[in-house]
């Protein structure tokens, strides 16, 4: 099978999920005709009609607050936010209705709702379509949140997202739809981290866009005789901590690297797990090499801005001077 | 010269005073009045036995008698809190008895009296004000979604209940036992969230079948509805291509007979409308709220002379001959009631500490597993104590 | 039999085709045919000569250039994305012409034309669009707000200025130098949103001198309108208890003159109003979009034919006797401006890495310091690597 | 002079600045003739007038928008969120523009609103009204994030927040609303965390409710022989980090504690910096005591369910142990 795109590959996971479930049904801004401004739903409302895959009006509360009423009603809705930044005003359906819903019901009701979101910065695109938001959601009991790093995670994940019975909070690496890959014959278990890179010195811990940061990072490292072992977190809620701890008991150093802004990011988390369960086996403090606390900049400083392979490198150096 | 207010808001209490006006206004829809005598409307003839009243007035005393017994085991500290429905028991009733079974109601906090209708026992609603639950009923039991408390965002779900009725083939076929419509309660203080908009926004735009009961009590806690408009809420429906109906909101026959249609309609795949039920919340906004600190008690004596159960009890003595035994069968009906609710209110179960992590996902995940079995530990570290 | 929409959408689609007729609708405000005749409408006298008239040809033409450099310089990657005016210039110079100084607009990021009447620099506009700054310009220099990109944010902002107006006591003193109003601009898919609908909660409950200015261009992006409504967007001000008015958007003097009464009535303190301007987006959504997705060229091409610049210079040169040379005048100021753009943003300056923690806050507090100080060091050691 | 209850020290910082500055305005829900759910607003219309103290329509989003309008027009808004679990509706604004508006405008325009919410459980309520979102609001760059603990520095800080020229977003533990107190003469920096008790063993840091959760547990562990230090965190965005580190270098052993679910809580965030800057130091991993990653239980578990003296003193004997 010849390599795709992450973009193509979530489009077929998609397509497999509204083929083998009529219940299924793909709602948001523009994901009909245009097929959604990354194309990720093209095709489907031609393929599985309107009914199934289409335009709402232009309100993100509206789209989650129905998705809600959809799943009542038995539906399995797969929403999509336009961007990173438009999420925030459907924040209040998500967090107190669609994360809540189950619990509240005593588990009579299920909200197998998936919620797209393409995330991350790196485009060169204007304010709001860069955000890393991830942190909100992980820290909303109810919600499981997951990113996917590579075509053939994103073709699996997404329809493991739509089976799944909790709502799923979906964050796509829109710097990486365009990434080529070939697709596994099987899927990973969606909540499960995996080792990309095995390696001895330092453990790198990234998700979604960067992923392929972290692996650039070791490759470079490697010139320098460094041998990183880089962890694909895939599943930022719940969190896959045995698999990070396991690897820091081997090599006693850790890096997370995300794009979100560093305070009270997924990093604080891995970092307050890890010196909690490897307390002895640390040799330095668990670093983070993340996006600083700043809004998102203007596009031009987003490179300066963004974890980098140096800015991945210098933070090796400084774990390994410990 | 200055045609501004002055203060901002003082343009807001003139129209207050005209919301605030008791009589019915010449739009608004009503079928019997406070005096109990019944009134026809060209536009909502209303076919209803003498009987069917007399059910409407038990429905009325049963569903009054649950909200006092509620605020009297609030008061005895078997509830945290509870949020009285007196003075809307017509509006509820009517609404509620407009349903069929396979239609879909999303309450607020407040319809006690639509959950009567519903068939949902009195116990089912206490665990939440109890604090033994946080609902916890199953909505397809009866129809009746849960209790919603975030203002507004049950709309949101109600709609797209509804595009799923849409979806199913469930509306305009012509078979009534297919056809379903969605029935959205909401309060004159939810008419401002963002969330009660955008549904409007979805029912227009998809034709849905659905129909809005905005029950404007006058008051959304301390505030007037003027704080929230300067216009009859039901002219809302208005500016989003649908009907809007105001009816006196404490005439059961009104509420019955409007809801009636609307739902008809709806299910026909006729599309949404909005019905405001102009009535009053006669107590402070929950039992934790004091309401003499922001209206007058004269406001409240004119709205006793318009309530919703007296008149009917004055037509079914007046008009349709009904004696006191009749009266004294629903006292004695209510009796029982009450102490079915007294008693099941107390015997409702403390839920177990370690159920919090029962309900968060559909299976427990491994991090909530780590945090149970700690917990767990814990807890029993004492019972050794105790031991 | 069912009245049901078999897919739901297809009864949207029946209303999409009504709100897409191009002819001008019965209650369509206009004043200028696409012909270039002027036409007179009784609750919209417009007394304005014919050099205003030129001078409002010469904001449309130089409006226009402004687009297409930066379109052009798009294409050339000196820009990373542009939202183009195409089609909108007449809808937003009227506007524009038709605020005071001292009155406030709230524009989205479409509103060049605005930017140019309330005389901000085109180049101001494209830091954002080359991604030197996020805006960055001050809203105080010309009463003109920063670009708003979440949808409808902007319309809560500008309810909220006029609550400040009105607190200033700049409404309704009857001194013109001193009432103020504000114009809040938003667009068809915009109207969707929870907080659009709230902004005019507040603007009717409180009666605010505001008055909301909607661009329906027909599209959302790929949604058309329909997506949106049932029924055109001016009614929309109804169900909150204002005015509603639609114009036809292509019309610079309908613009101007509606505008002005909707403004001259909200500074009075005869509180808010809606303008629905009915035009087209003749571009793409941005420079990112691809419009031959989701829409015919045949929709374009009947709407070409109500150009509003078009109707302005056939007004001048056949019922103004304006010449050649004026034109030619206009063209020469159209090059400069052109080139003053070019040149411009090519010169706007790369931001520092560094400057990212400089307005994060009104000073830099400690942990950001120290963030900043970690990352100069990172980015010294480049330097030194590069020395 | 006599002690005051903190929801009498917060009326009468708000009539300071409402005294002090034309420009303050108090709005939100119930505020104006009721004086607020909790009556932290009594009086404050009847005394300053309609037009600075005012009910607003039932809307959040529309609250702290028309906040942000009022402050381009150059007011200090005051918006008061009637209950923590009711500011979601909000959150874009506060995110999307309240945050980022000074940043946006490179300065041009200052927001400087304080968004009052009281926060926390143990007050018996029904859902949405018990929870902690702090972590959300701490995580989003161009907002502060403080809670005050006691009446004093409820008087002051509200009164710090409202002049300060950033948006704060103060956090009110609700069920300490008629706890008294005295008020100090004179004001503490607003983003400073302050050690309330002295101590060698272990370092406790908590703020809002917790704090005085958090003495009660150092009195009692006192009688075990154990002499725990606490910090009124006070600030939880700026972090007042030096304060927390410079105490555990003493005390070598860390306990955080907080309402709010665990898991990408602010505990997280302290953990993340203090094992980095004291890594040396530590004793033993920092431990956190915190609300479980579930939704607000109903209120006759939330005892259970809330940090409590004892669940603490469980964690200073485990981090003892180490
Ligand atoms: C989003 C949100 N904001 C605030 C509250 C607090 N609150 C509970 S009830 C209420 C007033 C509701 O008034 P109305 O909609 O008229 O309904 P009523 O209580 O009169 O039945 C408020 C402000 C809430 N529950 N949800
Ligand atoms: C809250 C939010 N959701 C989604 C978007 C993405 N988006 C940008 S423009 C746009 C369409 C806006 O349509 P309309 O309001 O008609 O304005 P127009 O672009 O036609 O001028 C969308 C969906 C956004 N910017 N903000
Ligand atoms: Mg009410
Ligand atoms: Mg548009």
């Amino acid at each position: 099978m010849s390599p795709i795109t992450m973009a193509k590959a979530l489009n077929d996971g998609l397509r497999k999920t509204l083929e083998e479930d009529p219940k299924v049904i793909v709602m948001g801004e523009d994901v009909g005709k245009l097929g959604g401004v990354f194309r990720v739903t093209d095709g489907l409302q031609k393929d599985f009609g309107e009914s199934r895959v289409f335009d709402t009006p232009l309100a993100e509360s509206g789209i989650i607050g129905t998705a809600v009423g959809l799943a009542i009603r038995g539906y399995r809705p797969v929403c999509e936010i336009q961007f990173d930044g438009f999420v925030y005003p459907g924040f209040d359906q998500i967090v107190s209705q669609v994360a809540k819903m189950h619990n509240r019901s005593n588990g009579n009701l299920k909200m197998p709702i998936t919620i797209r979101i393409p995330f991350g910065g790196g485009i060169g695109a204007v304010e709001h379509h860069s955000e890393s938001p991830e942190a909100y959601f992980a820290h909303t009991a109810g919600l499981k949140v997951v990113s996917c790093s590579n075509p053939s995670d994103a073709y699996w994940m997404i329809q493991q997202a739509v089976r799944a019975d909790d709502p799923v909070i979906f964050f796509e690496p829109k710097r990486r739809y365009w990434t080529k890959g070939e697709l596994d014959p099987t899927p990973y278990p969606l909540h499960k981290a995996r080792i990309v890179r095995p390696g001895r010195d330092v453990t790198i811990v990234a998700y979604g866009p960067m992923v392929v940061t972290a692996l650039e990072s070791a490759a470079a490292a490697a010139d320098e005789g460094h041998d990183l072992e880089v962890i694909d977190l895939r599943s930022i809620s719940p969190l896959d901590t045995a698999t990070v701890v396991e690897s820091v008991q081997r090599t006693g150093r850790l890096v997370v690297v995300h794009e979100a802004a560093v305070s009270h990011g997924v990093g604080a988390e891995i970092a307050a797990r890890v010196q909690e369960k490897a307390f002895y086996s640390l040799e330095a403090p668990v670093l983070r090499v993340c996006g600083f606390d700043t809004p998102y900049p203007p596009s031009r400083l987003e490179e300066d801005w963004l974890p980098s392979v140096d800015r991945i490198l210098d933070a090796v150096d400084r774990t390994l001077e410990y | 010269m200055s045609v501004a207010p002055a203060v901002p808001g003082s343009e807001a209490r003139e129209a207050r005073d005209a919301l605030h006006a008791v009589h019915p206004e010449p739009d608004m829809v009503q079928l019997l009045t406070p005096e109990g005598a019944r009134v026809a409307h060209p536009d909502y003839p209303l076919d209803i036995s003498d009987d069917e009243i007399r059910s409407l007035y038990r429905d009325l005393v049963l569903v009054r008698r649950i909200d006092s017994e509620a605020i009297a085991l609030q008061r005895q500290g078997e509830l945290g809190l509870w949020a009285s429905l007196l003075g809307q028991e017509g509006a509820q009733v009517g609404a509620g008895r407009a349903l069929r079974p396979h239609d879909m109601a999303f309450p607020t906090y407040r319809e006690h009296g639509v959950a009567w209708c519903r068939n949902v026992d009195p116990l089912t609603l206490l665990g939440l004000y109890r604090g033994t639950n946080l609902g916890g009923w199953n909505p397809a039991d009866n129809n009746f979604n849960l209790y919603t408390i975030v203002i507004g965002a049950q709309t949101l779900h109600a709609a797209g209940y509804a595009m799923g009725v849409v979806r199913d083939g469930a509306v305009g076929t012509g078979d009534p036992n297919r056809d379903t419509a969605v029935l959205a309660f909401f309060g004159d203080g939810a008419s401002s969230q963002g969330d009660v908009n955008e549904s409007f926004v979805w029912a227009g735009a998809d034709n849905l079948p659905i129909v809005y009961f905005c029950q404007n009590n006058q008051w959304a806690i301390s505030a007037p509805v003027a704080t929230q408009t300067r216009q009859p809420l039901y002219r809302r429906a208005s500016g989003f291509g649908f009907p809007g109906v105001r009816i006196d909101g404490n005439d059961v026959l009104a509420s019955l007979a409007v809801t009636r249609k609307a739902l008809a309609d709806a299910r026909s795949g006729q599309g949404p409308s909005l019905i405001e039920a102009f009535t009053y919340r006669m107590n402070p906004h929950t039992t934790s709220d004091d309401s003499t600190r922001y209206r007058l008690g004269a406001e409240l004596e004119t709205w006793k002379l318009k309530d919703p159960i007296a008149r009917v009890r004055a037509y079914l003595t007046r008009h349709a001959q009904v004696g006191p035994e009749f009266f004294e069968s629903i006292d004695r009906e209510s009796e029982a009631l009450a102490e079915h609710i007294r008693s099941g209110c107390r015997a409702l179960p403390d839920p177990a500490p370690l159920s919090v992590f029962d309900h968060v996902h559909t299976e427990l995940t491994d991090e909530l597993r780590e945090q149970r079995d700690g917990f767990a530990t814990y807890l029993a570290s004492f019972e050794e104590l105790g031991a």
